[in-house]
């Protein structure tokens, strides 16, 4: 067999193999190099299949040779390929930027448990995307949800503990959850692959359990992407975080839950079960107007940049959810381009959070005054990624919010609603994004602020400032050369909607 | 009758139920991890009780000859696996309570709260 | 003979039932711990030596015999044990034994 | 005469949730849920799910216990504050729309044990018919763990390495943590007679998790079962011995090594068939014939499998117990 065939495979192998190995590296370099190599192998992985499906084909390998729907099958499409490139990308960029950060905030002989459980993570994230088997998700998820716990966990402040255990109980809750609704589609269907699914719904979809089933599923993934009102457990873990490890799993953890909600919903309940594609908009509609709305007002009310930062993600959840709730290609479209536009503008934010509290060593308002006059490059950035979170034209920001309003304007009198809910959002979100940039730049500098600086290794420094002006300039570079993500999300919208896998 | 025929459904109703107000209303964390196994357990159960076939027997070839009806493997190896997964969740979340007792001398939720507002 | 079988086994069986019901009962109704004590480990020695031969008596195969012997012996050596630490761990901490505690009150 | 024991155990199952959840003392309840653990085992074993309720015995009863009271030991037993009145009305109302909604699903159910429910349609009799043909094992569910669905299997021992990094990471090195305070009693040294069982006692239990571990094609077992089988004959050791002795047994390290390249024995496997021309995990390839390269690849993954679960729970068991130093 040819290694292009394996790519599937490749894409969770390399990363899932690389987590032991980090292990037994007795320096901290050592395994943070191995990270490195490890998630610049799946980012090249990724933009390899990104190639092999943008012309609509899929790609897809049968796990120890057993056919689907007796083994476990592995499928990359448009929708996937998209997911696969924005979480090893997450992991990349965090990684080559977070080398100085994470020596400030880790310890030196905990930092190999910590990268591997990092990889752990990434290859639990990409695990889920690319299978088609409904159990095997829930496996991944568990690796992906145990690694984050752990990273987070790593947190230097002690709230972070109590963060964690929010967020291991409630993703329990949402993976069993999860678990049930797959038990009870089996009981009705026989069957785990996705496709399969699909298949043999038709034939029972008219039974209560299959109902259920769907609350279910929809529930527990909705609790772990953190859709209003179950995202509780997300502001503080991703406030009290290391914030290398915000820089990551707030660029693509939550988005990997809502992937396989829309996934499952869409290619497998609605074309199966009579009027639920109504019930899935009347219940997300409100919840993400609500989110989006709510968010922003919490941002703007905080005193701290990561937990703005983590209350924005809320918000802009909300923006997903909305657009997938308006169940039209066009919604979805802008659902998933979201996606990748909120990764990379919440990536970059939890980047400056991160470069910032390395020299002011924390991210509270009272700290950061002034930064703009001190470290000019730093305070550009957050320019620039603060007009995309806000959606500035010439943005990638824009772009998504662009396609989510002429998705709405189609609904007719609802449309209204929804416009004018995100110009309003879109207000606050200039609000808290202007309350940043005053004190970056207009704000005088605190008396000894930054007195306990660490000290930061110009080659780390030189990566971080690399990395963060890539960032910023990809912002820039979709908002006015969309061209290959929004391909590729238009796919993944006529694939959703058409119900085939 | 219906409802006898499901008693092992109701059973993991029930366990369910008390393993979830478990989670959400006891404010000990100990407890909360203990309900959280439980309601593990329930889904445990609701997936053995749909592979058994009646007359059936364990699936492995041979190992009586009265029969050659076998129960459901597959749900069985699915929960082989989620129990492994419950029991790494329960470890590290037992972790995670230790240090928290470190962190703040209590494992009660609101006692951790209020410490945390003080501050 | 299958008919004597059956009845060796089930009146085995049913001794070690017996002896089962009278530890956990001993158990419930003992006034101290270690009497208590006592009779809980009523159900882990006399009870299965009843009961397995009982079992064994009625299997079908030798190996099953075999095994149900293996595990009488393994419960014959642990239960003893782990009532042993058990009742020193108690005497450890400080717990006597009521008609001790009894005697040096009358004294 | 059976429905009636089952209807005996799963009441019993109730209570002992009920007693469980409403004690007071966490000591009483961490016992309670061993004694769950067995009961539910026991369900297992009636409903055919023979290797299920060897790993819920072992892992429920046997090492969840140990963690459990291991926590235990650093923290008070006694649960205290009782949640606010409109907490508890709010849960009692989630619950009740969840119960609901499990109540709805009840009917139109197939009945229990109906051998004509779907469930037992579609796929699960082509694994019955095909695992003999395929590999030539009896054992159907190590047939369709280890190969059909090989891949899942391969998640789940990398969620259980990333519990004992995760654990490792969170509560610090054992030995580390251990130098940092006064060792005042090593085991239970004064103890004779546990000692003395215990040591003779602990060769043949990992005799049997050897023999659960290899035997697990043809009876119910596997690597899952015999990794927690053989970690809990070396945390009785530590127990009785004390910790050092045990860690000088298996130092860190070579838990560490056992970890890893447990895991990376089973992805190795993998990898090995993917370079020799199949796909990943398609044992087919490791030999000359279908079945012996499936006899082989199930075996080495079950070793990888039973390596890295008892290194795994070392370390779990080794991590609380520096930190409370028994």
């Amino acid at each position: 067999m040819n290694m292009i065939d394996h790519l599937p495979a490749l894409q969770v192998i390399v990363p899932l193999i690389s987590a032991p190995f980090c292990i037994l590296m007795r320096n901290h370099m050592l395994a943070w190099a191995v990270a490195v190599v490890a998630s610049g192998a799946a980012f090249s992985l990724a933009i390899l299949s990104m190639g092999f499906v943008s012309d609509g084909a899929t790609l897809t390998y049968a796990m120890g040779g057993w056919e689907a729907p007796y083994g476990i099958a592995l499928e990359i499409d448009a929708f996937s390929a998209l997911l696969t490139v924005i979480i090893s990308g997450a992991s990349l960029l965090a990684l080559l930027a977070g080398a100085a950060s994470a020596r400030q905030q880790l310890v030196d002989e905990k930092q190999p448990l910590f990268f591997s459980a990092w990889l752990l993570a990434l290859a639990g994230l990409l695990g889920i995307t690319i299978t088609a088997d409904a159990f095997n998700i829930f496996v991944f998820m568990e690796i992906s949800s145990l690694a984050s716990y752990v990273i987070i966990a790593a947190g230097p402040h002690r709230k972070a503990l109590g963060a964690v255990f929010k967020y291991l109980v409630m993703g329990t809750i949402g993976a069993t959850f999860y678990l049930i609704g797959v038990g009870l589609i089996y009981m009705m269907t026989g069957t785990l692959n996705l496709e399969d699914i699909a298949l043999r719904l038709n034939d029972v979809s008219d039974q209560r359990p299959i109902f259920v089933a769907a609350g279910f599923i929809t529930i527990g993934l909705a609790l772990k992407a953190a859709v209003f009102p179950l995202h509780v457990w997300m502001p503080n873990a991703y406030n009290y975080a290391p914030h290398i490890v915000s820089a990551f799993i707030a660029a693509c953890a939550t988005k990997v839950s809502l992937y396989v909600m829309m996934r499952f919903d869409f290619m497998v309940f609605q074309p199966n079960l009579v009027g639920h594609e109504f019930q899935f908009s009347y219940f997300f509609m409100p919840l993400a107007l609500i989110a989006i709305l709510s968010g922003a007002v919490v941002a703007a009310l905080s005193r701290d940049l990561k937990r703005l930062l983590a209350w924005s993600s809320v918000s802009q959840i909300g923006y997903i959810v909305l657009g997938a709730s308006l169940t039209t290609e066009a919604g979805l479209t802008s659902a998933i381009a979201h996606m990748f536009n909120h990764a990379l503008a919440k990536g970059g934010g939890f980047l400056i959070a991160m470069g910032a509290a390395l020299y002011y060593t924390t991210t509270r308002f009272s700290n950061l005054a002034g930064l703009g006059k001190e470290h000019p490059w730093i305070a550009a950035a957050f320019v620039v990624i603060g007009c995309s979170l806000i959606g500035v034209p010439g943005t990638a920001g824009f772009i998504s919010k662009w396609l989510l309003v002429s998705a709405a304007l189609e609904q007719g009198a609802l449309g209204v609603l929804i416009i004018s809910v995100v110009v309003l959002s879109s207000l606050l979100a200039v609000v808290y994004v202007w309350k940043v940039v005053e004190l970056f730049y207009f704000a005088p500098r605190p008396e000894g602020g930054s007195s306990d600086v660490m000290q930061v290794r110009k080659p780390e420094m030189l990566l971080y400032m690399l990395v963060l002006g890539l960032v910023a300039g990809a912002n820039i570079w979709f908002g006015i050369m969309p061209g290959e993500p929004l391909a590729l999300a238009g796919q993944a919208a006529q694939a959703l909607l058409g119900g085939s896998l | 009758m219906v409802w006898l025929d499901l008693y092992h459904y109701w059973v993991f109703a029930i366990l369910l139920m008390i393993g979830y107000f478990s989670v959400i209303a006891k404010r000990n964390l100990v407890k909360k991890l203990i309900g959280l196994s439980l309601f593990q357990s329930a889904v445990f159960l609701l997936y053995i009780t749909m592979g058994k076939v009646d007359g059936g027997t364990a699936p492995i070839i041979g190992m009586t000859d009265k029969t050659d009806i076998f129960s459901n493997p597959l749900p069985q190896v699915l929960i082989l696996t989620a129990i492994v997964v419950g029991i790494s969740t329960t470890a590290l979340g037992l972790s995670i309570v230790v240090r928290i007792k470190e962190a703040y001398g209590s494992i009660e939720e609101d006692v951790i709260h209020q410490k945390d507002q003080v501050e | 003979m299958v008919m004597l079988i059956d009845i060796l086994a089930t009146g085995l069986m049913a001794i070690g039932a017996f002896f089962v019901f009278v530890g956990g009962l001993g158990a419930l109704r003992m006034p101290d711990f270690y009497t208590r004590m006592h009779a809980a480990s009523l159900t882990d020695s006399a009870g299965p030596i009843f009961i397995l031969s009982g079992l064994m008596v009625q299997s079908e195969s030798y190996l099953v015999a075999v095994k149900l012997f293996a595990v009488l012996v393994f419960l014959l050596i642990t239960a003893p044990t782990a009532s042993n630490a058990l009742a020193s761990a108690s005497l450890l901490a400080g717990n006597k034994p009521g008609l001790a505690v009894k005697r040096s009150s009358a004294e | 005469m059976i429905e009636l024991f089952n209807v005996f155990l799963m009441s019993m199952l109730i209570i002992t949730a009920l007693a469980m959840v409403s004690s007071r003392h966490l000591f009483v309840t961490v016992m309670l849920s061993g004694f769950f653990s067995l009961l539910i085992a026991a369900i297992f074993l009636l409903l055919d799910a023979a290797d299920v309720a060897l790993t819920e015995a072992a892992v429920g009863a046997g090492i969840s216990t140990v963690l459990f009271l291991g926590a235990l030991a650093l923290m008070d037993v006694e649960e205290t504050v009782r949640g606010e009145k409109w907490i508890r009305i709010f849960s009692l109302f989630v619950v009740a729309v969840t119960t609901l909604a499990l109540v709805y699903a009840a009917f139109e159910q197939p009945a229990f044990g109906d051998p004509n429910a779907p469930i037992h349609q579609h796929v699960a009799p082509w694994y019955i018919q095909h695992v003999p043909i395929h590999m030539d094992i009896p054992n159907i569910v190590t047939g369709i763990l280890g190969s059909y669905r090989g891949y899942d299997t391969l998640g789940e021992v990398f969620v259980v390495f990333t519990a004992g990094i995760g654990v490792l990471s969170i509560l610090g090195d054992p030995v580390k943590n251990r130098r940092q305070r006064v060792v005042k009693k090593a085991g239970l040294r004064h103890y004779l007679i546990p000692r003395l069982v215990g040591r003779t006692l602990i060769p043949f239990i990992v005799l049997f998790g050897l023999y659960v571990q290899f035997h697990g094609e043809y009876s119910p077992g596997g690597g899952f079962q015999a990794g927690a089988i053989i970690a809990a004959a070396i945390i009785l050791f530590a127990i009785l011995e004390g910790e050092d002795q045990a860690l000088k047994i298996i130092p860190m390290r070579g838990l560490y090594f056992l970890m890893a390249s447990g895991a990376l024995l089973y992805a190795g496997v993998g990898v090995a068939t993917m370079l020799m021309g199949g796909r990943f995990l398609e044992y087919g390839v490791l030999a000359d014939t279908m079945v012996a390269g499936q006899q082989w690849g199930i075996l080495l993954i079950e070793a990888g499998v039973g390596m890295t679960v008892t290194g795994v729970l070392l370390t779990i068991f080794h991590a609380f117990a520096a930190r409370s130093n028994l």
